[in-house]
């Protein structure tokens, strides 16, 4: 018997797999158990109702996609209604994604999803800061910590803090982050990304953006989720393009602790129940008792004084 | 969604799988003409049991060449026959994931999801149904007249296409005992116009309980305008580009008019197949 | 007959598909005659010496690679000597890639490589400015404006500025490089990513971390050459993931006015020949007068003022 | 490298190419015994006559089911044959891409680049030539037996393996008149000591000229010592990731001993081919 769970910010999971926000909801539940993840994860929401992108929101890329759904939410009100009450029925952890535009709107959110039910909170400051020049905060260290800082202090559940792909200084980023008051580090968001049709010249998104996910992600993730789980001493949640064991492993590996499966549900909706097995006899056939022998032991020796300046020089 | 507020009480888990995620073989995959392709697969009755008019399977089309396709491709049920075990469908080539598909042979697999979304409706009073279809909404509301049969009602369908060598299906309504009228471009006689005159003859005949309509703004148009002059009810199904076909990812939204107000509501999950007033022309 | 030329500040190309720098050289001769195309871009080199990065230098990802070549250089002098003029026997324009660690240097290098037979500087402002934290100069405006300024008061020849992806203010960096002095943008480098095997445990290369190219890479310059498009007035030659004649035409639609075209030469070495054969087809059939007709006409009506915001909101 | 210079001066694009990518067809592709696979390919006479023993050709390997490679993959020539119209290779299938490259069948089309590289020497008074070679190295040094038969050399090849199942090319030495030295690991044979008693014997008997060696770490420092001590030149081949296969990208180097000092050369352009005392066991 191999041991799947693992710890993150003194909350266990059975298993290190669960969904990515906004790739999941109470849908899935009529393909299969979901009481076999790791964690339930729902999609970010906002507190007042919002509509989203204008369609198309999303398209193909080569081997990914792009979206651009833009947070369509019903609100906290509908969310405390329905979704805490759905997930209440299972015992497995569940992580509330939430977004707001100002940090007060953000903390006021994270106070009212507070609640009985809900175990971790995650926090997508991958959204756009209106009170500075609409960047994301996390594309900054400094607007990074000012709104962890705030949500740290609305809430006693663990706070995860989703980080952007879209920045320059994902270590910076990833401390402050953790100096703010984050419990643990998920990475990553999509990429900022665009495709045009060049028969109708126009965008293949009705939001001319949207953010890249699927495989074409998976080795920028795994860089960031490296970076992360070296410049910090919080648990790093691998998220990109994860579509296989053989992905989870990667990601383990270079230092994660538990991994977010997103796009590859869409073409495999089981994909993380298939995932979650063949890790299981994965450890078993190479004799590994618990998965989180695994955490951070890639094989970086001489090269990691120099991971700095590396980035910047491929 | 009625479904979805009951899942809060009975534990999800308890309940069997109601969508299928499987490979299924091919039995046949050929031309119909020029342009679209029948595809049969071989399928558990179990599966085929759970199938109904407008709903839809979502594809996973393998590689195939320089075309490498990365989502699924929602492709409407076009025939589901639990005795022979088959499930069918037909479709329009158009880019790399129908091209791909168009390259399957006998026995190779293929892995579909479904069945998908919300079917039509047949209240028990509507003893009368109209179907008006063009190109490939024809894929989507073939099934239909398999179900009018089942459940003993008379079915018109008024068939629209260009010429009629890519009239389709024609043979499929035929042996549902539906009744056939056949329009097209070639002979003018799909113009809206006639196309109303028909209909209004229809009404004013034995009568017409229910419109059905897919894959023509004109023909929504028409049908919205006719069903609120004569109080008839429809239906009409829709398309979106989709991701997950399942409801989690909000790509697949349209806009409703529903209680004056525009909602947007997922071509996946609360449809395909929408409310005929409440649908917009696109 | 349809116009293929394009001009780059004041430069004239007979056509807008040149290679990118380090994915060329002499070598590619043996193949094609190498005058069919629109510009001849050089590897990058540094002014001393340097023997680049540990191997194993590259690694294959899902549908793209990763390099970490780190800029092995024969230095200026035999860049002089060897290959200016074996380029002098084409008419092509000949485009040197240069870059420095610090400023200093970097303006040094410039003046040196401004001979006759050399059309154009590229200025690889991706590389590592070990003056300041060693982050690459193009990830921060005020970087790329400082190093840009010194290498404009360093040569008379035009200037492109070759920018990075890893960054979260592209339009700010292309700005502060258009004020620096660039006559054009190139858009844009490799982006920072990793791979590990988990057999071993080791990452896929000797240098840890390497620069993602090929097609996962598009999707983002696109975004990027749209972003630095509508960001600055010169020029943009759009690069990364450039493979087909309809790749092309997407760049040039979001607004590129040339494309550089790297790892699919490694995939088919004679992409480019069959690119600009492609599009010379394609423009006839479609009867478009001139390549140039294309730049910038993207569809992007309505949702263009609302671009800063959706940057940051996928 | 001397081709390079002499560019400057020789207007390159003048010369017809030296080096092709074409479409080849496959003739056949069979397994050799449970790891190696021979692929044969149908080539124009002026592509097989730029041949020469010890280069290689750069890969497209079609996607196959769940593999994708993406990069070329470098294979040695293991023959080129004019007068059949034949170029041949002999492969271990190890991931992605030898495994696409498996499932190849007779008439399929395979996208090849080269020949790339610089080959094997044979000096003019090399008059008898050792090979030492073991596993996938045979593949490369097979085609030199071809070379010194149509040059009138001497070769004695020393070919080692784990097992007498898994030894290859025997009859293809034997036809190319090679004197033949098996050695194995089953039978205790293939270990240094007894192959270095072996060289010295040879060396003592009608002497050795020039040793080639490819795929084993330990036979490359056993002749590097030999080499030293007998004074006799040698030329071993080498691997290294690729990406272009032309000498554009610096992926490929190794390091090598010139002068006193480490040099790193691209194993694609300078190399695969390099000599025996500069290399660097790895
Ligand atoms: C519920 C539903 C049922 C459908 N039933 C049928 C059917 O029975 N027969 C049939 O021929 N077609 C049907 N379609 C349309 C079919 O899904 C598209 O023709 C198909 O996805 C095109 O894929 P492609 O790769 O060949 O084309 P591409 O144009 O290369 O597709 C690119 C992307 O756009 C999406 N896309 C393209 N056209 C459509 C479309 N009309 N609707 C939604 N997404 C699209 C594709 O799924 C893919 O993600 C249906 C669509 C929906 C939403
Ligand atoms: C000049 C040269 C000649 C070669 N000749 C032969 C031959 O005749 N027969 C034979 O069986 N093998 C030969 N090899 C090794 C062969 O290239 C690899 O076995 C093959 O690339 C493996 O590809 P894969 O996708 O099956 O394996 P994977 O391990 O999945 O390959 C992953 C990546 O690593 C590269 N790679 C893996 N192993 C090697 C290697 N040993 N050398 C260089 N790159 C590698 C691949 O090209 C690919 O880019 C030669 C290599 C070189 C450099
Ligand atoms: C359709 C879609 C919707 C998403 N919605 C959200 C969201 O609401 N909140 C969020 O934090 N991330 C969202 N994401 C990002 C994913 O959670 C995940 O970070 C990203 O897709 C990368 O993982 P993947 O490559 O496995 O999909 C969304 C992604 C997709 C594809
Ligand atoms: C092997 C390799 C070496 C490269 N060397 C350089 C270089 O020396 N200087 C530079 O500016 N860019 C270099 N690049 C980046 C390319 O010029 C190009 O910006 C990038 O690869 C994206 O384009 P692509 O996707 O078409 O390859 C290199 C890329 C590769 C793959
Ligand atoms: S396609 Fe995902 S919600 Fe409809
Ligand atoms: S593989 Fe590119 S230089 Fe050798």
């Amino acid at each position: 018997m191999v041991d799947l769970s693992v710890d993150i910010a003194g909350m266990r999971l059975k298993n290190p797999v669960m969904p990515a926000s906004g790739t999941f909801s109470e849908d899935l539940a009529e393909l299969f158990d979901i009481e076999c993840l790791g964690a339930h994860v729902t999609k970010t929401i906002t507190r007042g109702r919002r509509d989203g992108n204008p369609t198309p929101r999303v398209c193909e890329v080569d081997g990914s996609m792009l979206n651009s759904i833009g947070i369509p939410s019903k609100g906290v009100a509908d969310f405390l209604k329905k979704t805490v009450p759905f997930y209440r029925a299972y015992d497995t952890p569940l992580v509330a994604s939430i977004s707001g535009n100002t940090t007060e709107e953000f903390a006021t959110l994270c106070r009212e999803v507070t609640v009985e039910g809900v175990d971790a909170i995650e926090v997508n400051v991958s959204c756009p800061n209106i009170e500075e020049d609409g960047k994301a905060f996390a594309i900054r260290p400094s607007s990074t910590y000012a709104v962890m800082r705030e949500l740290r202090k609305a809430t006693h559940l663990p706070l995860w803090a989703k980080l952007t792909p879209n920045t320059g200084e994902t270590s910076e980023v990833a401390r402050a982050a953790e100096e703010g008051g984050a419990d643990a580090l998920v990475v990553a968001n999509t990429l900022l990304a665009m495709a045009i049709d060049v028969r109708t010249r126009r965008p293949k998104l009705g939001n001319l953006m949207g953010g890249l996910s699927g495989p074409s992600l998976k080795p920028i993730a795994l860089r960031m989720a490296y970076q992360c789980a070296k410049a910090t001493r919080i648990p790093v949640i691998g998220c990109g393009g994860i579509a296989t064991s053989d992905d989870v492993l990667e990601f383990l590996i270079a230092g994660a602790t538990a991994v977010q499966v997103g796009t590859a549900t869409f073409i495999n909706p089981t994909a993380m129940v298939t995932i979650i097995a063949d890790l299981e006899r994965r450890l078993e056939v190479e004799r590994i008792a618990s998965v989180r022998d695994l955490i951070g032991t890639v094989a970086d020796g001489e090269q990691k004084a120099a991971v700095v300046f590396m980035e910047a020089a491929p | 969604m009625g479904t979805l507020t009951s899942l809060s009480t009975v534990r999800a888990k308890a309940r069997p799988p109601s969508v299928f995620e499987r490979d299924l073989s091919v039995v046949f995959n050929e031309p119909v003409n020029g342009e679209y392709v029948r595809l049969a697969l071989a399928a558990p009755s179990h599966l085929l049991e759970r199938c109904r008019a407008g709903q839809f399977f979502h594809l996973l089309c393998p590689a195939s060449g320089e075309d490498k396709p990365y989502l699924r491709r929602p492709m409407s049920i076009y025939g589901f026959f639990p005795k022979q075990g088959e499930l069918h469908f037909l479709y329009k080539v158009t880019g790399a994931g129908t091209r791909a598909l168009s390259k399957l042979c006998t026995g190779d697999s293929l892995n579909v999801l479904g069945p998908l979304g919300v079917g039509f409706r047949i209240e028990d009073d509507w003893r009368n149904l109209v179907l008006v279809a063009r190109g490939v909404g024809l894929a989507t509301l073939a099934p239909l007249a398999l179900e009018a049969r089942n459940r003993g009602r008379h079915l018109t369908a008024i068939c629209s296409a260009r010429s009629h060598d890519v009239l389709m299906s024609l043979d499929y309504f035929a042996e549902m005992g539906a009744e056939i009228i056949t329009v097209t471009d070639a002979d003018g006689t799909s113009e809206m116009g006639n196309v109303e005159k028909i209909i209004k003859r229809l009404v004013a005949g034995r009568g017409v309980d229910a419109f059905y309509t897919c894959g023509s703004n004109r023909m929504l148009t028409l049908l919205q305008a006719l069903g609120q002059r004569y109080h008839i009810p429809g239906e009409t199904a829709l398309e979106q580009q989709m991701a997950c076909g399942l409801g989690m990812c909000h790509c697949c939204v349209r806009p409703f008019r529903k209680a004056g107000a525009l909602v947007q509501l997922r071509v996946c999950r609360e449809g395909p197949v929408f409310d005929l007033q409440e649908a917009m022309p696109w």
